[in-house]
């Protein structure tokens, strides 16, 4: 039976628990439904619960266990020799044996007898039904597979058998004990409470996913080439194999690219903040309720763009703009109409990621401020403060902390933005303070090192992996630091 | 109140009874309030001009590939060509695989009065035309092989360069060998457009058309239909997951380090560079659950992901800000947490939820990055018939055709743009209608 | 259930003996919000079909005692109870008592009507519906008339009853609050000042409610008002400071306290 | 995992290769109706490699495009993880050519004069000192009187690779500089990575985007120098104008008569283990190695592509037909 | 100025003439919120350093009127006044009055104590700094010292002046933001409810302070308590749903007052 087919059943019997459940508590009740603890729904829900519950649990620990030891156990069958070999060449060959048994499984009895007598013609019979093999199999091999295949069958069938019991079983247990106090409602706000919980855990899983998955591969990069030297190094020139060598060496300076994150970064806060910010104290402060209603929703259009967009727009409208403005601005001075300002550049990545960073700057800031009680408000301006003092003096520094805090986790999205800065930066890897010329991010390396010539195996793509952790724990800290900033904040309100 | 009359001596002394008035700077402190507030208005046009300029400039450059230039002609179904031998009954793959090009060509031709035996000349006519009239004559055929030996008039894509030249793309006046179109074919694009047999159509290819190599052919019909997928992928998986989230965090969760960790931790996701969850997807999607590469369901939960702590964010802000009144309301009538919860804070927070979801939507529908790594930035002709089929998305599409040479890309890539504005918009309108429902308060 | 301790058991038995039901017994109820202890140590018994008004200046902790009657204070952060507090012989803070059932028992009333943004009608309907009070929808019809009747709301909106409760007037939505509490037919009913953000008329309303629904309920009020405790209670616990300073009738109360605190507090010399 | 049948070829590799891989695989699925059109991932040529080298099956990639051939490193990588039988195909050459701005006079280039323009160190007087030259008129008086500024690939690109050997050590040794460099440095890996070490003072621009980058470049700044590939160079030809490497032009005729000195071989790398498996993979590469696709008269030429030699294409296609590995 | 209008000057005149000096003086005020409408034609004076008392229900306009004195009103949407208001001779919803200078001369302490998130000090220096009244830091230091001091604060905060005002008790808040008022030294000080959050022994040292500040301020005082009002005021002023029942001698109003209404609201009939 296939696991969908055997998930459909279950599925079927816990309908039918949820119906018999409901049905017997109503009847328990006999027409007082208050008599009962819960409503009759509970009660269904409560055996249906049971039912599909463990039935999918016992499913799911199959699936993850019997692989495991039937796998084992085939093992064991292997000829000695195969045996001595290393661990990796007795799982290639397990492997080997999988993609055999799926083959022979499509075979039908005839095929498969006379694949048995003929070993030889395994590798051709195979392919004709889609199975690929890599090579002609050992004869030990197909033996091997046979038993697979056999093992599996047994456990499918057993796990068919295993799931249906404990499904009718659990359902017949829940059923028998409803009773009018039975508190079948605390019961399934149990079960519901552990899937929300199970819900929030998966933003911990990702989390332990993403730096599993760099993990490793950062590993063997630091195996490469010594940290000191990637974090501490001052030069980025993961070079080519200069040509015919073997040795694949580099310099992996993090410090330039990271220079260029804080700079561009700085860049687009320093347009996204001030801008940002009178444009929520605008909103919040002065503007009537009409141009609010319009401005705002406008506003947070810019966070809807996607980045790619505003990459092309940084490309082709406001670096050429930037480098024009510049040419003129220096022939109109010097007399020299050649640009100051590089049309991919700092200043327009920079920019240009300000102006998306803008509604959220905006939007964050507009809570805070709003958020700032009107008793303070109103005490400063019945002390005869006008509103901009009022602002200024009373209501920026009440919600600064939480202004902050928002501050924090925009820059933190402005440190992690990519295709802006691909597009508008360019990807040169220099320190130099001068925001007309281009400087690249960690993430547009990241990109590079990973989608580039470059061989695969090599510290230079295994590069990137190292970059995305340190991104990531360069994020963590502001968020962190975000958080405390945040609590402080909150605290003096309440 | 009293009536008493007046007496000017008192008239006086009201007035000197009054405190001398002080100075208190007025002038200076209102021309700085007025300085604050127009600061402010600053700011906001700056952002909405910024808004319009971007919108400009992708509208102004994109406009015109939501046209096409067209060729209109009788076209033989040459026998000669098609089936010399007349083996079709016989041989059904004759008609798939025969000449056609050469078909539309010598129609052409025969338009332009140029002779069969000049063969230079026969070669820039059949730069005219876009090498897909072969599936189109193609089509034709096969479905009505009667048409053979007759003379139908065909409407047929114009070659890229030919398209170009024609809605005044091509600089002309750079020496002919500098430019993708001869000067003789820039006569017969005169010659054609004065009879009207070239003429330009609304391009519908560019909306449902697969990704090619030839520009007039291709669309953003798989991306926009990936792009669906993943979107609806995102939707079904992202929302329930992330608001059962948020509602555990927010109304469940004991207030400890542990939910401190939950919070930094989600907040830090959501800025995660995106090409990092690519890598994530990479391992656990494609390497380790086995799911196909390309496919907009693995793109879907990648995105998923990446979405999830944008929409728990804003589902916390929005738990958050339904009053605790409603929440005692329900509790003292004897309603279960759960029951509160989901029977009244919820409903109330729904606008809340509503908007963030947009914004992660949005968010999701606009990148590239993660996509890079799974596979799905892609050549994918044939339209996707499943989640689970190879497919790209409407970012990626715009990406790859930006980095085409071909001219035609050019105009195409910000066509490709403003459809996936439009398509951003429909997601928004659909979902503002969405929170005008929620948000019918009583 | 058998759980009731012998103590509580042996009390209500006094009292029962003395002639007088006590629905509910609180016994050396002490609070803290983390560390702060807002309440010491209070014996208040509540009597049955009585209004006891609980006053005391701001902040005494009437509001505090009050949620422990129905343990809502168990949704407040760090709050935590000690002594015993029964309702008839079930003690209401053992484990095995389901607070659910709690509070469908003892209904509360808030400061400030707190309607849903429903309609009038599923506003009612909704505790009935939670508990399962209701089988079909003529039973659910007429539960909800009986409850806006008894809430001496039934004749003002009859005929609005899909309409927003929240598109009542102040007066109207706590009266609404009320309905909503009386349909789930509870034992005993908190009122947390029920009528402080209500006009004169309304809150007159209010108190005749209250009257009326003394026949069926128990009542616990709290107010800032000595007035409203005088015009609508028969008993008047006074708090101060977090402590029971005397609880009495409520005639004797105001003409002749037993406690000079008491005494001070409605002569108006502080508070 | 799970298994999943497939009834397409799948491809991924360099974003060189790509653009003329999505031709042939368009034409293939028109011309093979029966089969569905190849998907033809980007991701570049050790991305493409690397999904290659995960292992035999339908859940893998069936073809690596590559603009360089593949390394022993990765070779071993592919066998550890059992693919073990890779046939190798070489499509054709991809001529890199110098590029202005179409305004500029026209530019006649020599590696020595590149070297001395680019090279992080030059010899002069004999001594090897930091690169002194800021315009190219101190190099050679016959070239522009602008300041250097050169667009180069970045060090993703295997363009970068071509460039460092066809360019840069030639230029080294014609400049005279190899001599004094071996004879400062024994090694023999460090005399050839000082002769290829590229300036870091901001006149040679590397680019790890796309050609298009380096065209904006070259718009943003008309002196500049790019290098580009020979069919995007063809296909903006409106705004560039090509330089001349020691004397010769680069057309399709100059590279694969190896005239040009400046190209690389393109290639694809073929799974054996799926031929046969996956409907339409031995099609698709003998339809890709037929002379209809990477001949003379192909769209490989019209592409801006250049064709092997006869021989060349005729030894690649036996190769495979005899089922060649590596 | 000479902007103010004939009939105040005569009024104001012929209440200098019985020798009574009315600092405000409210005529025909009418407020409305939007469609409704709070106050309906009240005409009340404020006389000099007396302590005017604001009594009624919950909801009567007290609070409404006191704002109207200091244009409070004008940062709530949609709210709108008639009428004439005059501090001395000036009518203060005149165009040419400004909202700034009028704030400044009549200052408010509002009903929850609201101290800015900054130090004591800077508390009390905030309104003082911001209308350029101290020219020197040692002006300021007298001033800071001076407000306390007449808030009966000082002794309790000198030594900690550069400690946050957001951790002093409510009751220290509340005299905080008195001192806070009185710094800019306005005319008028309008209170509302300035004590209804705070402990019997906060309300008792701020009731002194009201005491004290009479020497020197106009005081309008809204509050909840008769109690209250009978302790601290001279005069008592009565609203009834946004009508002015009645103003009189705050004696008079608590043994002998002149309307049925406000005899009944004394006497805890209503309200
Ligand atoms: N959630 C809470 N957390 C911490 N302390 C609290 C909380 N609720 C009340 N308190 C404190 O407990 C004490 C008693 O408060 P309670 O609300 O019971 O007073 P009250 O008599 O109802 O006052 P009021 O008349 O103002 O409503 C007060 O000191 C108050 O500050
Ligand atoms: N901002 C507002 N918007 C609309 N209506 C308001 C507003 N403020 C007050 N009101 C209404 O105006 C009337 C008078 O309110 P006001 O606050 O002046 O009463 P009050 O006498 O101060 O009452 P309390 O003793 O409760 O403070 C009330 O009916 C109230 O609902
Ligand atoms: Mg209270
Ligand atoms: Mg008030
Ligand atoms: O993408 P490439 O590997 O060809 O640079």
């Amino acid at each position: 039976m296939s696991i969908s087919l055997l998930l459909l059943i279950v599925a079927v019997i816990g309908v039918a628990g949820y119906l018999v459940g409901s049905q017997r508590a109503s009847a328990l009740a006999g027409g007082k439904l208050s008599s009962l603890h819960s409503r009759p729904g509970y009660y269904g829900s409560f055996v249906a619960i049971w039912a599909m519950l463990p039935a999918v649990l016992a499913l799911l620990v199959w699936l993850v266990a019997s692989p495991i030891y039937i796998s084992s156990t085939v093992r064991d069958g292997f000829p000695d020799e195969v045996k001595a070999e290393s661990q990796a060449t007795q799982n290639l060959n397990y492997n080997m044996i999988g993609a055999i048994s799926r083959g022979l499984s499509l075979l039908t009895p005839e095929e498969r007898t006379a694949l048995y007598a003929d070993g030889t013609t395994a590798r051709t019979v195979l392919a004709a039904k889609g199975v690929p093999l890599a090579a002609d199999p050992a004869p030990y091999m197909l033996k091997a597979a046979d038993d697979l295949n056999r093992m599996t069958t047994a456990s499918s069938t057993f796990r068919s058998i295993l799931a249906l019991i404990i499904a009718v079983a659990g359902g017949a247990l829940a059923y028998r004990s409803i009773a009018p106090r039975f508190r079948a409602r605390n019961r399934v706000e149990g079960v519901m409470l552990v899937a929300l919980i199970g819900a929030s855990s998966i933003a911990i899983l990702t989390t332990v996913g993403i730096v599993a998955s760099m993990l490793t591969e950062a590993v063997h990069f630091f195996n490469a080439v010594p940290a000191w030297e990637f974090f501490f190094g001052t030069v980025w020139d993961p070079r080519f194999a200069a040509a015919g060598a073997t040795d694949s060496s580099g310099q992996f300076g993090l410090i330039p690219l990271l220079a260029g994150t804080l700079y561009i970064g700085l860049v687009a806060m320093l347009v996204a903040v001030p801008v940002g910010l009178f444009a929520a104290i605008y909103m919040s402060e002065y503007a009537s309720r009409h141009v609010r209603s319009v401005a705002k929703p406008l506003l947070e259009v810019l966070a809807g763009i996607p980045t790619i967009v505003y990459g092309f727009f940084a490309l082709v409208t406001v670096g050429p703009f930037l480098r024009d403005i510049s040419a003129q601005l220096s022939g109109l001075v010097t007399g020299n109409y050649s640009s100051f300002i590089q049309a991919q550049s700092v200043l327009t990545a920079g920019f240009v990621m300000g102006i998306m960073l803008i509604p959220y700057v905006s939007s964050l800031s507009d809570d805070i401020i709003t958020a700032v009680p009107r008793a303070l408000r109103d005490g400063s301006l019945g002390l005869g403060a006008t509103r901009s003092e009022t602002i200024k003096r009373v209501i920026l520094p009440a919600a600064l902390p939480g202004i902050v805090g928002a501050l924090l986790m925009t820059a933190s999205r402005a440190v992690g933005e990519t295709m802006i800065v691909v597009l508008a930066a360019g990807v040169a890897a220099r320190m130099q303070l001068n925001p007309f010329e281009p400087m690249t991010t960690v993430t547009v390396k990241i990109v590079n090192q990973l989608t580039g010539d470059l061989e695969f195996t090599s510290p230079q793509t295994l590069v990137a992996f190292a970059l995305g952790i340190t991104l990531f724990v360069i994020t963590l800290c502001l968020n962190i630091y975000a958080l405390y900033i945040v609590r402080k904040y909150r605290e003096q309100y309440e | 109140m009293s009536q008493v009359s007046m007496s000017p001596s008192m008239a006086a002394l009201g007035a000197a009874s009054r405190p001398e008035r002080r100075d208190i700077g007025l002038r200076g402190r209102y021309a700085a309030e007025r300085r604050f507030r127009l600061y402010g208005m600053a700011a906001i046009a700056f952002g909405l001009l910024f808004l319009f300029l971007l919108l400009f400039s992708v509208v102004s450059k994109g406009y015109t590939a939501f046209q096409q230039s067209m060729i209109t002609i009788p076209v033989e179904f040459s026998e000669q060509i098609i089936d010399k031998d007349n083996e079709r009954a016989t041989n059904p793959q004759k008609l798939v695989s025969a000449n056609y090009p050469v078909v539309a060509r010598d129609a052409l031709a025969r338009v332009l009065g140029v002779a069969a035996d000049d063969r230079a000349a026969m070669r820039e006519v059949n730069g005219m035309i876009s090498d897909s009239v072969r599936v189109q004559l193609r089509n034709l055929v096969t479905a009505n092989p009667a048409i053979i030996g007759t003379t139908q008039p065909v409407t047929f894509l114009a070659h890229g360069d030919l398209d170009s030249a024609f809605k005044g793309q091509i600089n002309l006046d750079v020496p002919e060998k500098d430019r993708k179109i001869s000067d003789r074919q820039i006569g017969w694009m005169n010659q054609l457009a004065e009879s009207g047999a070239l003429s330009k159509h609304f391009n519908t290819g560019l909306f449902v058309n697969g990704a090619s190599s030839r520009p007039e052919a291709a669309g953003v019909g798989v991306a926009l239909i990936g792009s669906l997928y993943m979107m609806l992928i995102v939707l079904v998986l992202s929302l329930p997951i992330g608001v059962a989230a948020s509602i555990y965090l927010e109304e469940f969760a004991p207030k400890n380090r542990f939910t401190d960790l939950i919070e930094v931790n989600i907040n830090n996701l959501a800025a995660v560079p995106s090409i990092v969850y690519g890598l994530l997807g990479l391992a656990v999607f494609v390497n380790f659950a086995g799911f196909p590469r390309s496919a907009a369901l693995v793109g879907g939960l990648v995105l998923t992901l990446m979405t999830l702590p944008t929409i728990i964010i804003a589902t916390r802000a929005a738990l958050k800000a339904v009053p605790p009144s409603i929440r005692s309301a329900a509790l003292g009538l004897g309603a279960s947490k759960m029951q509160t919860v989901f029977h009244h804070v919820l409903p109330l927070a729904m606008p809340g939820i509503l908007t963030g979801t947009i914004i992660g939507l949005a968010h999701a529908l606009g990148e590239t990055a993660p996509l890079l790594l799974i596979g799905m930035v892609a050549f994918v002709a044939d339209v996707p018939a499943t989640p689970m089929d190879p497919a790209t998305a409407l970012p990626v599409q715009i990406y790859m055709w930006a980095n085409e040479a071909e001219r035609a890309f050019v105009e195409r890539t910000s066509g490709a743009i403003i459809v996936l504005l439009i398509f951003l918009i429909l997601m928004n309108v659909g979902a503002i209608l969405l929170r005008r429902r929620f948000e019918r308060r009583w | 259930m058998n759980m009731m301790s012998e103590a509580a058991v042996e009390k209500a038995l006094d009292k029962k003996m003395n002639d007088i039901s006590y629905k509910m017994i609180g016994k050396d109820v002490s609070v803290y919000y983390g560390e702060k202890r807002a309440l010491y140590d209070v014996n208040l018994n509540v009597r049955e079909n009585t209004v006891t008004a609980l006053i005391g200046p701001s902040g005494c902790g009437k509001s505090t005692f009050l949620r422990t009657l129905n343990r809502m204070n168990d949704t407040i952060d760090g709050c935590r109870v000690t002594g015993r507090i029964t309702l008839d012989t079930d003690d209401i803070y053992d484990p095995a008592i389901d607070v659910v059932e709690l509070r469908a028992r003892v209904g509360m009333v808030f400061q400030k009507p707190n309607p849903f943004p429903k309609s009038i009608y599923e506003n009612v309907a909704y505790g009935p519906r939670i508990h399962g009070l209701a089988k079909a929808k003529a039973d659910m019809d007429a539960i909800v008339e009986q409850s806006l009747q008894k809430a001496g709301l039934w004749n003002e909106v009859k005929d609005r009853l899909q309409e927003g409760g929240t598109g009542l007037s102040g007066g109207q939505q706590q009266r609404l609050c009320i309905a909503r509490a009386v349909a789930v037919s509870p034992e005993v009913i908190l009122m947390d000042e029920p009528c402080s953000a209500l006009d004169p008329i309304a809150t007159a309303k209010v108190e005749e409610l209250i009257h009326e629904l003394r026949a069926n309920f128990t009542i616990v009020i709290v107010t800032h008002s000595m007035q409203q405790a005088a015009r609508v209670s028969q008993r008047t616990a006074m708090f101060h400071l977090g402590n029971l300073v005397e609880e009495n009738d409520t005639d004797k109360m105001f003409t002749n306290p037993d406690d000079q605190r008491t005494q001070d507090y409605i002569m108006g010399r502080f508070g | 995992g799970v298994a999943v049948a497939r009834d397409q070829v799948q491809i991924a590799g360099s974003s060189t290769v790509l653009p003329y891989a999505k031709i042939v695989a368009e034409t293939f699925g028109e011309t093979f109706p029966d089969f569905k059109t190849p998907i033809v991932e980007s991701g570049g040529t050790g991305g493409g490699l690397k999904e290659f080298c995960k292992g035999v099956g339908p859940d893998t990639i069936d073809i690596a495009n590559a603009s360089r051939q593949i390394k022993g490193d990765e070779v071993e990588a592919c066998k550890a993880a059992g693919v073990t039988e890779i046939q190798e195909i070489k499509i054709g050459y991809d001529g890199i050519v110098f590029a202005t701005d179409s305004g500029n006079a026209d530019l006649k280039l020599e590696p020595k004069d590149l070297y001395q323009a680019l090279a992080a160190e030059v010899v002069i007087d004999g001594k090897l000192v930091a690169n002194p030259y800021k315009k190219w008129t101190e190099i050679n008086p016959s070239l522009p009187d602008a300041e250097i500024a050169a667009y180069i690939p970045g060090s993703k690109h295997g363009t970068r690779e071509v460039f460092e050997e066809k360019i840069l050590a030639h230029g080294c040794k014609d400049a005279g500089a190899q001599d004094v460099i071996k004879a400062a440095f024994a090694d023999a890996k460090d005399q050839l990575s000082k002769c290829v070490a590229v300036r870091k003072d901001g006149l040679a621009v590397d680019i790890d985007g796309d050609y298009t980058e380096t065209l904006a470049r070259i718009a943003a700044n008309k002196s500049g120098i790019g290098v580009f590939g020979l069919s995007f160079y063809e296909n903006n030809a409106d705004k560039l104008k090509v330089a001349t490497v020691s004397g010769v032009v680069p057309t399709a005729e100059s590279i694969a008569s190896g005239e040009y000195p400046v190209s690389r071989p393109l290639y694809f790398y073929v799974k054996k283990a799926h031929l046969g498996v996956i409907p339409g993979l031995k099609e698709y590469v003998e339809f890709f190695t037929s002379d209809d696709m990477i001949g003379p008269d192909s769209p490989l030429v019209e592409y801006g592509l250049v064709a092997a030699p006869d021989a060349e294409r005729e030894e690649v296609r036996k190769a495979f037909v005899d089922g060649k590995i590596m």
